[in-house]
């Protein structure tokens, strides 16, 4: 069955009060509510490469009623931001209906359908000074010391212009006040924001929660490699405790207490 | 409850980045940048993403205001147009068109402005049109 | 703009900004000329101050204050003399070649060193690096124009621009960055003392004609009216008795506040239609309440002459309704009937009487919207102008001397200022400072004050510090930072509290362009103690 | 030229009940150790969060010990 | 001259501080070495004390006191090995006491915790060989008169010998000579194994001889090894794991005062009255009444303290004083007015920094309006000072810069109390112990950094705000769950104190074990006194009972809690400002050697029962075997039952005494008869009660032979395999706890791997729940024999009394908040509180705080990411200023 | 949950090369000793790695208030 | 069960505890804080008895401190 049919037997039986999806509109695809009352719109519902956080607009929804029922078209990666969103009680999945559309590659699909898996060339200044857009973590690592490593993200974070972007579009950011806007942690104001304290913060909090979509990337002005960053963050994450965010609805090991830590202290070696 | 999403443009600076707001019962409840547009191809500055907050600020303009004795009145839209127009068309007739001069604005529409020129050159006649562009 | 945003990024093999603080004020065109940079562009920034962009330039100057045309001219010396310029161009398409070179021929690095406090080197480098990598686009935003020598800088940047065969090719131009987002707009559509909309000049009785007509309205005024800065001193003189301002907040963006406040009182009648209450708004006789975006359908024009559509989204708050209705039942009141169903209509009257627009319907425009000229209905717009030839035919070079600023350090005012914009706000913070997230960037003005000054000043960041200059005086906590150079401060132009235009002149400005020198002046500080 | 011996400047984060009061006993002890380092109190080391670490090194500190 | 403290090892003057952390921390003169008070010369002391404390003419004086009760808590002394002349101590530095060693590892040691030769410290040179004496004057009536096992030594020798591995930079071969490993202890086996497997050796032996050897500079240690061979060993270092025993101060102390001491002088006591002694109205506890270790002593120091004010209950609170403040002033809306002191601490802080530049420079920070330099600021005088400025000054914010908050904050809080500001308003900067004391070598370096910490302090300060504890009303009766001797004791404790008591028992009658025991270790009949316990607290009317019941669901916090009873089909809720968990233990049913399957195998209570009912087996019995250890101590119990060893001796020599031709053969791992009641071992060793030693890869194996069974096993000193007809095979049964998940659950407590319940800390609150308001008692903790249980329900029912005689409770202060406006309900602080403190509301989806169970940690306010938890005191805001401060110059 | 937090931390500082400035150790209150020379071997252990160079970056952030004055409101 | 054999009609309000070691300041602190007033007598100038010679108490190897 198309979509369209699949969404318009959703909403007539009732199992969903509201269905987000895409519509066509002078030839851009923009999300768009589908509802019993606009039930004609369905003829404009589309599917294709654009992607936006209709989890979050779910979240956005679910504040304002709680029951309401909500179906969602969620790609690979909405499916995972909604488990995070699920396991952090910021939407309950009993409200949830999701209407499938597999992209991300995997293992058994080598090919995913996603704008963050076009190949992007990485301009001369940039990698030399900054970071290539197919830098992989591991590569990185080994390829620059520890100084160069630094003066490499710092050229990245100065061409931050603080528009917030990629938290404002991130599907599991959701705290009503965000720290980075704590004037005593990070000073406000400041252009570039204080690096890199500004990234590294939001970093920290990606850490355990991030579910590797790339729009954060995809909003940044600056192109700052932040998947590339978050995705390094649960890297560490899944290396030292073993956890995928988005795979489950497991909460992060750092909320978690009581599981056996055996961890040590690192050595203080020279 | 329903929810749309509405393309709209970017009030804040000359570049004209394209904007969506999230619409969710008739509220404008966030604003997000429109991924396919030719000018930010989904990107936004700061004010880009907090666009909507000044629509919704609560110390919004819900009326208009006619200053008696020195202070403001709510009035119908009849009452302050005919108020102002009186006004207008007294300084008119005493002083001649030339002393009266219309501020249009570069925050507001093509289509506005066209009217706001108009209404100063064909309706109180006078060329007196400038805008805060050099401010 | 002459060439549009897109071409920084893909043509442009040099870029020279002057005069723009981009990533704070156009954050959007910013990262296009950060993104050319990156893919091999080169990048050239002139600016007092020590701004983001020049983290990226291959070449930044700082130079003085108000300098800008000894900096061009000087720039323009070495090319000529290095044989750098595009000759065949300056041939083909331009005049008065020789008169420029005459005048820039006194301005050798070492005087220009001399003038601007630019390294002789620098200047010669930055030279080499704009004419001989093409094409190469200019952009600039206030801190060229808002200058008495505006209209000079502006002058010169063209004089630049087409001696290196910069206009008419994409990825080159001069292209101005617009501070508000349809200064374009209200150009295009006549908001202006002397011009109809596309610029139809008041003065030609052929077009008075045509509009006179089209409005069916009786007689037009033959003489330009006059400009904002001729307006308030009308005002001061009695000669202008109403105002009917719409959008704009001139107690905060207009120069010498304190005069600017005794000069509004002698209004006889004023109208201020807006969507706050700003400052302006409180001593209006009448306010009308407008909707705002998105309460509304309309398009804006950008800065690179895109005309876009925005459309309604929701109601209007309250009973504020859309400016073109006001407009339309004020004219009505005022005796000149309008009556329109909708902005579309509004428009293609315009677009009517417009050779610009004449092309461009609200299908056509869409979202991605159209950039005039656009000429019919099956035009697709300009994305570059001057393309084969200059609207006057061929492009006229002026020879612009050098001019000091109006106002210098003194002992009494030693220190020089200039204002602008920070990232978290827009002009008059009426929009801005009312939204929560912006307000929680900056809450209030400051004064950036650089740390030697700071040092000899006993001055730390935090503290309230008084400024003064010859119009009055504010108070703003200092921030010490090295953005700006030594013996400047930098004042944003934001913040109600803190009214920087209470120390900037209403005195000096462009004769021409009538637009007055926010960006110089002379101040003295002193630490408030508390 | 004389070459100047780099003076690190170190935040410590010491738990109340552990690390401070080591730190204490030291002092009694009048045990001698370089004086770069700059102790917060905390009520326990679980407290402290990468926030504060991360606003330590961007206020330039060389580095940031945490004791538990 | 020798400083007692570090057992000689190390040197004091005349005029001395005992030790750093001593409380009071303050210096006492020596009479007897002082040269001014013997021989009138010197003085100095005087002429150097900045604050004129020093008093030569100050004499013993005699008080009288008029109190209620006594409490004997006297102690112990370590016996003296010098008198044991095999043993060579005295004769090389290198042979030390255990009590020595534990100076020798402690960083406030002689040694500063290097672990290096005392008696070439010059060098720094370590040992590589250390052994240790077990026993050394315990368990010996022949070089001293000490008969009874002094409990503690075997567990410290095994400690020390770890924590020596762990001091020791090189390889360390550690050795302990033993006769029976006694850590009958909670988790102390599991401490014992890990030391194996750490390499430590343990050699059960008889050490004849330890000497110097002269020629190589170390120690010979000759010994009899376990096949009976005799060995001889070098080491380079001995320690001496010497008894405790009664001093003469404390037995002179006691005769004067006619109380009754045991054959060892230690207090005797009654095993259901473990804390009284024969003298009515005088109780004691720890070592006095016998030899024991620091949890079991703090367990009966509490018992002491029920004991002693239970005939006082009516006079409670008649010699206490109420403290009265003066209102406190809201600075609520003033902007910061910061005094700060620096103190000089006579030269201590003076001596080193620079504090008049210090002060000057505190001048100009940010809020400070006033500035004071003090020679003590502690001094009394000084606070009567501050008081006065901070009302002149109107000050609103104080700063102490001197020594360390923790030991001075609350003297500071009390000061601003009596100023009439909110006592949080005080930070300290810590120049002394973490500054001039520690940077003597460097003043200047030490200025700029007292520069800093006071800058810091001052940063903190500004932002710091009044906190308030609130006053929740105590519900004060009390809750015990569990009706055995050690529930009924505990409810009979604080009912006699005046509180009411609820007592569940899941069993339709009381008594629990007691019910089944017949005899104790000093074979007094248990059966006897559980009926008497039983009818005492069935007549006491403020003693609820419920039968048949059981715990379904608590809420609340100490002082207020709320818990469904449920009794059959019924149920009700019961509420109580505190509970006493008492569920008790029970002997598990073996699974091995013929249990079950052959009449004549039998556990220790089935055997207790036989005794107590009478029994033909039992007194035809020719041949009886013990075997021990019956599923405790191995891979997956690995835990000591404690009381079998005992409880199997006291039955074989019952055996013994009814007929003392029965042969009793006892097979065990290791004898764990601790304290007094090795004396039971050694009866039975006289009486020819027959012990054999195995090892776990070597057990008896037990055949069944008609109506007996053949129990075979090894005799070690022999090496021979015997074979004993058996007609009665008594198993040592593992003790193991019942099943409290659900009561952990609904309490919220938790139980360690073994399954008994978890106390705060296991030396210093062993009856104390991590969770306030709530303790545990008797074999729910670890299986114990009778006296200590009632010793531990007694010292449960002293805790819960310090929460029951209060009114309120406080809570609040230094508590974590929750900011509901930056809370995104995502739950992750709820997950991280140890202390249970944080739940969510369902309706407003945002997280609260208890600050009943709040503990102050911080850890939820780490988690969060928007930062919605604060902990007060310590939040962020004054964090990062302190951070930032820190960085400034 | 220290550990937990020190150890993701000290691994992201790593990857933004500002390894081994970041040092998590357990000292109880009675280890002085252990105090005493964790400072010391952290101090010459940073003293080593040299100045962080967090302190080169200067110009954005050394500007901005240091919010000497109290919060109105 | 212990009962106290003396049942004294105007009991005193306070008790000396002999003995300043972790036993005695146990029970000290746990009879003032149940509301009656304590003396603690101690021979030596500081309290603290023999644990404060301890290195570190087993089997948590806590500090006796």
């Amino acid at each position: 069955m198309d979509i369209t049919r699949q969404v318009e037997q959703l909403l007539k039986q009732g199992r969903v009060d509201i269905f987000l999806g895409y519509r066509e509109l002078y030839g851009h695809l923009i999300p768009h509510g589908y509802t019993m009352d606009n039930l004609e719109d369905l003829e404009n519902l589309k599917v294709s490469q654009h992607r936006y956080s209709l989890e979050k607009v779910a979240t956005h929804l679910a504040e304002k009623k709680p029951d309401l029922k909500i179906g969602i078209i969620a790609r690979d990666c909405n499916q995972r931001a909604l488990n995070i969103l699920y396991t952090w009680n910021q939407l309950n999945p009993d409200n949830i209906e999701t209407l499938n559309v597999n992209c991300c590659p995997s293992k058994t699909r080598k090919h995913g359908d996603c704008s963050y898996l076009e190949p992007k060339e990485t301009g001369w200044f940039k990698k030399e000074n900054g970071i290539d857009y197919n830098a992989e973590p591991d590569a990185f690592m080994e390829e620059f010391d520890n100084s160069e490593r630094f003066s490499h993200w710092m050229y990245e974070f100065s061409k931050c212009i603080k528009c917030y972007g990629c938290r404002n579009v991130c599907p599991v950011c959701f705290c009503p006040e965000c720290s980075l806007e704590n004037p005593d942690l990070i000073e406000p104001g400041a252009l570039p924001p204080e690096v890199p304290i500004f990234h590294l913060v939001r970093a920290t909090h990606m850490a355990g929660r991030c579910v590797d979509c790339g729009l954060c990337e995809d909003a940044c002005p600056a192109e700052i490699p932040l998947r590339f960053l978050y995705r390094q963050m649960n890297q560490i994450v899944g290396d030292v405790f073993g956890y995928n965010p988005g795979e489950g609805i497991e909460k992060s090991p750092f909320t978690i207490i009581g599981d056996k830590v055996t961890l040590e202290p690192k050595p203080m070696d020279a | 409850m329903n929810c749309k999403f509405v393309p709209s443009v970017c009030s804040y600076c000359g570049t004209g980045c394209g904007v969506l707001f999230e619409v969710i019962d008739g509220k404008i409840n966030s604003t997000l940048p429109l991924k396919s547009h030719p000018v930010n191809q989904g990107k936004l500055c700061i004010k880009g993403w907090n666009l909507h907050e000044y629509i919704n600020s609560f110390m919004r303009l819900k009326a208009p205001l006619v200053k008696e004795e020195g202070r403001f009145q709510k009035a119908t839209w009849d009452e302050a147009i005919n108020h102002a127009a009186r006004n207008f068309n007294r300084i008119k007739e005493e002083h001649g068109p030339d002393s009266i001069g219309v501020l249009v604005s570069a925050k507001v529409t093509n289509e506005e402005n066209y009217l706001a020129q108009k209404l100063a050159r064909a309706a109180l006649k006078t060329n007196n049109v400038d805008h805060c562009a050099r401010l | 703009m002459t060439n549009s945003i897109a071409e920084f990024e893909t043509d442009s093999k040099v870029i020279f900004v002057i005069g723009s603080n981009t990533t704070a004020c156009h954050p959007l065109i910013a990262n296009r000329i950060i993104k050319a940079k990156e893919n091999g562009a080169r990048l050239i920034v002139a600016d007092p101050r020590n701004i983001q962009l020049t983290k990226f330039a291959d070449l930044a100057v700082h130079q003085r204050l108000g300098t800008d045309v000894a900096l061009l001219n000087g720039m323009m010396h070495v090319i000529i003399r290095n044989d750098w310029h595009a000759a065949e161009y300056v041939e083909k398409r331009c005049e008065e070649f020789e008169a420029l070179k005459k005048t820039v021929a006194s301005y050798d690095p070492e005087r220009v060193e001399a003038i601007t406090g630019i390294a002789a080197r620098d200047i010669e480098q930055m030279a080499e690096l704009y004419a001989t990598n093409a094409p190469g686009a200019l952009l600039y935003a206030m801190g060229i124009t808002q200058h008495t020598t505006g209209v000079d800088n502006v002058k010169s940047c063209c004089n630049l621009a087409m001696l290196c065969g910069n206009l008419g090719v994409p990825g080159g131009g001069v292209n101005p960055l617009r501070g508000q987002n349809n200064v374009q707009g209200a150009c295009d559509m006549g908001g202006l003392p002397n011009v109809f909309t596309g610029y139809q000049p008041v003065a030609d009785p052929e077009v008075r004609e045509k509009f006179a007509s089209a409005w069916n309205c009786g007689e037009l005024s033959d003489t330009p009216g006059m400009t904002i800065t001729d307006m308030i001193s009308a005002i001061d003189e009695g000669k202008i008795k109403g105002l009917y301002v719409i959008g704009e907040n001139p107690k905060l963006s207009d120069p010498d506040k304190n005069h600017l406040d005794h000069v509004l009182k002698k209004l006889d009648f004023l109208v201020v239609e807006d969507i706050f209450l700003t400052e302006s708004a409180q001593v209006a006789d009448v306010v009308f309440a407008s909707a705002a975006l998105g309460e509304r359908q309309g398009t804006f024009t950008n800065t690179e002459r895109r005309c876009m559509l925005t459309q309604k989204a929701v109601e209007p708050v309250g009973n504020a309704l859309p400016d073109w209705q006001i407009i339309s039942r004020f004219a009505t009141a005022l005796g000149h009937g309008m009556s329109y169903d909708s902005p579309e209509e509004v428009f293609n009257e315009m677009a009517s009487l417009t050779k610009s627009y004449q092309g461009m319907t609200y299908d056509r425009i869409g979202i991605d919207g159209l950039q005039w000229p656009c000429l019919a209905k099956d035009h697709p717009g300009t994305p570059y102008l001057h393309k084969e030839t200059f609207t006057r035919g061929k492009g006229m070079f002026h020879a612009i001397e050098f001019k000091e600023p109006a106002e210098a350090a003194c002992a009494e005012y030693p220190m020089m200022m200039t204002t602008g914009r920070m990232f978290a706000h827009f002009h008059t913070g009426t929009m801005t400072r009312v939204s929560n997230s912006l307000d929680t960037e900056q809450k209030t003005g400051y004064v950036d004050i650089n740390p030697a000054d700071a040092e000899k000043l006993n001055i730390a960041s935090g503290d309230m510090v008084l400024l003064t200059s010859r119009r009055g005086e504010i108070e703003a906590p200092a921030q010490i930072t090295d953005s700006v150079p030594p013996n400047n401060v930098f004042l944003p132009i934001h913040f109600g509290e803190n009214p920087t235009n209470t120390l900037t002149s209403s005195t000096a400005f462009d004769p021409i362009a009538k637009i007055p020198e926010f960006k110089v002046g002379a101040v003295k500080i002193e630490k408030l103690i508390a | 030229m004389k070459e100047e011996v780099f003076e690190p400047k170190i935040v410590a984060f010491m738990c109340n009940w552990c690390t401070y009061g080591a730190a204490d006993l030291a002092g009694v002890s009048r045990m001698q150790y370089p004086s770069n380092t700059r102790i917060i109190r905390v009520m326990c080391s679980a407290s402290v969060s990468p926030h504060h670490i991360l606003r330590a090194f961007q206020s330039k500190a060389d580095g940031v010990l945490v004791g538990g | 001259m020798d400083d007692e403290y570090n057992e000689g090892l190390g040197k004091r003057k005349a005029i001395y501080v005992p030790y750093s952390q001593a409380v009071p921390l303050k210096y006492s003169i020596d009479p007897d070495n002082c040269l001014y008070l013997t021989k009138g010369r010197c003085g100095t002391c005087e002429k150097v004390c900045p604050s004129h404390a020093i008093n030569y003419l100050d004499q013993k004086k005699e008080i009288t006191l008029n109190v209620g009760s006594v409490v004997l808590s006297t102690g112990f002394k370590s016996f003296d090995p010098s008198k044991l002349d095999h043993l060579s101590f005295g004769q090389h530095p290198d042979i030390v006491t255990s009590m020595g060693f534990e100076r020798v590892l402690s960083a406030t040691g002689p040694q500063g915790g290097h672990l290096v030769l005392p008696s070439d410290k010059k060098h720094k040179k370590e040992p590589k060989k250390i052994a240790w004496l077990q026993c050394v004057g315990s368990r010996d009536e022949n070089r001293c008169n000490n008969g009874y096992c002094s409990s503690v030594c075997c567990m410290y020798a095994v400690k020390q010998s770890v924590m020596a591995k762990d001091h020791s930079k090189e390889p360390l071969d550690c050795a302990i000579f033993y006769m029976d490993m006694r850590t009958q202890g909670k988790d102390f086996d599991r401490y014992y194994e890990k030391a194996k497997d750490n390499g430590v050796r343990f050699v059960r032996s008889r050490v004849h001889s330890v000497y110097p050897d002269h020629d190589k500079g170390n120690l010979v240690m000759g010994y009899v090894d376990e096949l009976g061979a005799m060995v001889k060993e070098n080491f380079d270092m001995v320690v001496l794991s010497t008894g405790l025993e009664i001093s003469a101060d404390s037995f002179e102390l006691a005769t004067t005062m006619g109380i009754e001491l045991d054959r060892s002088n230690f207090i005797k006591t009654d095993s259901f009255k473990p804390v009284s002694t024969s003298m009515p109205g005088v109780y004691a506890c720890g070592v006095f009444t016998g030899p024991k270790d620091i949890p079991q002593s703090v367990m009966e120091a509490s018992a002491a303290a029920s004991a002693a004010t239970e005939n006082l209950a009516l006079a409670r609170n008649s010699k206490t004083r109420a403290v009265t403040t003066p209102r406190e002033r809201d600075v609520a809306g003033e902007s910061p007015r910061i005094g700060v002191f620096v103190c000089n601490c006579g030269t201590n802080i003076g001596g080193i920094v620079d504090v008049p530049a210090v002060a000057e420079y505190a001048r100009h920070l940010p809020g400070v309006v006033y500035v004071e330099e003090n020679l003590f600021t502690c001094s009394q005088d000084t606070q009567d000072k501050l008081v006065e400025v901070i009302k002149e000054k109107g000050l609103n914010r104080i700063v102490i810069a001197a020594c360390t908050p923790k030991t001075h904050e609350d003297l500071f809080r009390e000061t601003l109390i009596d100023a009439g500001l909110n006592k949080y308003l005080v930070e300290m900067a810590n120049i002394r112990n973490q500054d001039s004391w520690v940077h003597s070598n460097e003043p200047e370096l030490a200025t700029a950094k007292a520069r800093d910490l006071v800058r810091m302090a001052v940063a903190k300060a500004f932002r710091l705000e009044p906190l308030f504890e609130s006053q929740l009303p105590v519900t004060q009766s009390a809750l015990v769950v569990g009706g055995g001797i050690t529930g009924m004791t505990a409810a009979l404790s604080l009912s006699r104190q005046g509180y009411p008591v609820t007592l569940v028992e899941q069993n339709q009658t009381l008594g629990g074990n007691g019910r089944l025991l017949y005899k104790t270790s000093k074979n007094e009949e248990v059966s006897l006194f559980v009926r008497k316990l039983i009818s005492e607290v069935e007549a006491d009317e403020h003693v609820h009972i419920l039968l048949g019941s059981s715990v379904h669901g608590v809420e609340g916090f100490v002082g207020n809690f709320k818990t469904t009873v449920a009794t059959g089909d019924d149920s009700r809720i019961v509420e109580h400002g505190v509970a006493l968990l008492a569920t008790g233990a029970r002997e598990s049913r073996p699974a091995e050697y013929c249990y079950g399957e052959h009449d004549a195998v039998m556990t220790l209570l089935d055997l207790d029962a036989r005794f107590a009912k009478g029994s033909k087996v039992v007194d035809r019995a020719e041949n009886v075997v013990f075997i021990q250890c019956v599923g405790s101590r191995d891979q997956e119990h690995p835990y000591c039952s404690k009381v079998c060893c005992t409880h199997s001796i006291k039955s074989a020599i019952a055996f013994k005494r009814k007929n003392p031709e029965t042969g009793v053969y006892l097979l065990y791992r290791d004898i764990r008869t601790y304290g007094q009641r090795e004396f039971l071992y050694k009866e039975a060793r006289d009486l020819g009660i027959l012990f054999f030693q195995y090892d776990l890869d070597n057990k008896p194996v037990v055949t069944p032979e008609g109506d007996h069974v053949t129990v075979a096993f090894t005799d070690h000193v022999l090496g021979l395999r015997l074979a004993v007809d058996a007609d009665i095979l008594c198993l040592a049964a593992r003790i193991e706890p019942n099943d409290n998940t659900r009561l952990g659950q609904a309490f919220k407590v938790t139980s360690d791997n073994d399954g008994w319940f978890l106390e705060a800390h296991q030396k210093l609150r062993p009856v104390d729940f991590a969770t306030d308001g709530l303790f545990l008692c008797g074999m729910a903790h670890y299986p114990k024999p009778v006296d200590e249980s009632i010793s531990q329900a007694r010292a449960a029912a002293a805790r819960a009394l310090t929460v029951l005689s209060r009114d309120s409770i406080n809570v609040g202060g230094i508590v974590a908040n929750i900011n509901p406006e930056r809370c995104a309900g995502c739950g992750g602080c709820v997950e991280v509180c140890s202390y249970n403190a944080i739940t969510m509301d369902p309706a407003k989806h945002v997280a609260v705080v208890n600050d009943a169970l709040c503990k102050g940690c911080g850890a939820c306010a780490a988690t969060c990411p928007s930062e919605a938890p604060s902990l007060m005191g310590f939040n962020n805001d004054q964090l990062y200023a302190q951070i930032k401060s820190a960085m400034t110059v | 949950m220290t550990i937990k937090r020190i150890t993701f931390v000290q691994e992201m500082l790593k990857f933004m090369g500002l390894e081994g400035r970041l040092h998590l150790e357990w000292i109880s209150s009675a280890e002085a000793q252990k105090f005493a020379s964790v400072v010391t071997d952290f101090t010459e252990k940073i003293r080593r790695l040299g100045p962080s160079p967090m302190a080169a970056i200067q110009h954005q952030e050394m500007g901005r208030r240091n919010h000497g004055y109290h919060k109105a409101g | 069960m212990e009962r106290n054999d003396l049942t004294p009609t105007d009991p005193k309000g306070s008790v000396m505890v002999v003995g300043g070691g972790v036993a005695g300041m146990q029970s000290a602190l746990d009879i003032a804080n149940s509301g009656f007033y304590v003396y603690l007598v101690e021979k030596s100038p500081a309290i603290g008895g023999k644990m404060a010679q301890l290195d570190k108490t087993f089997p948590t190897n806590d500090c006796a401190m």
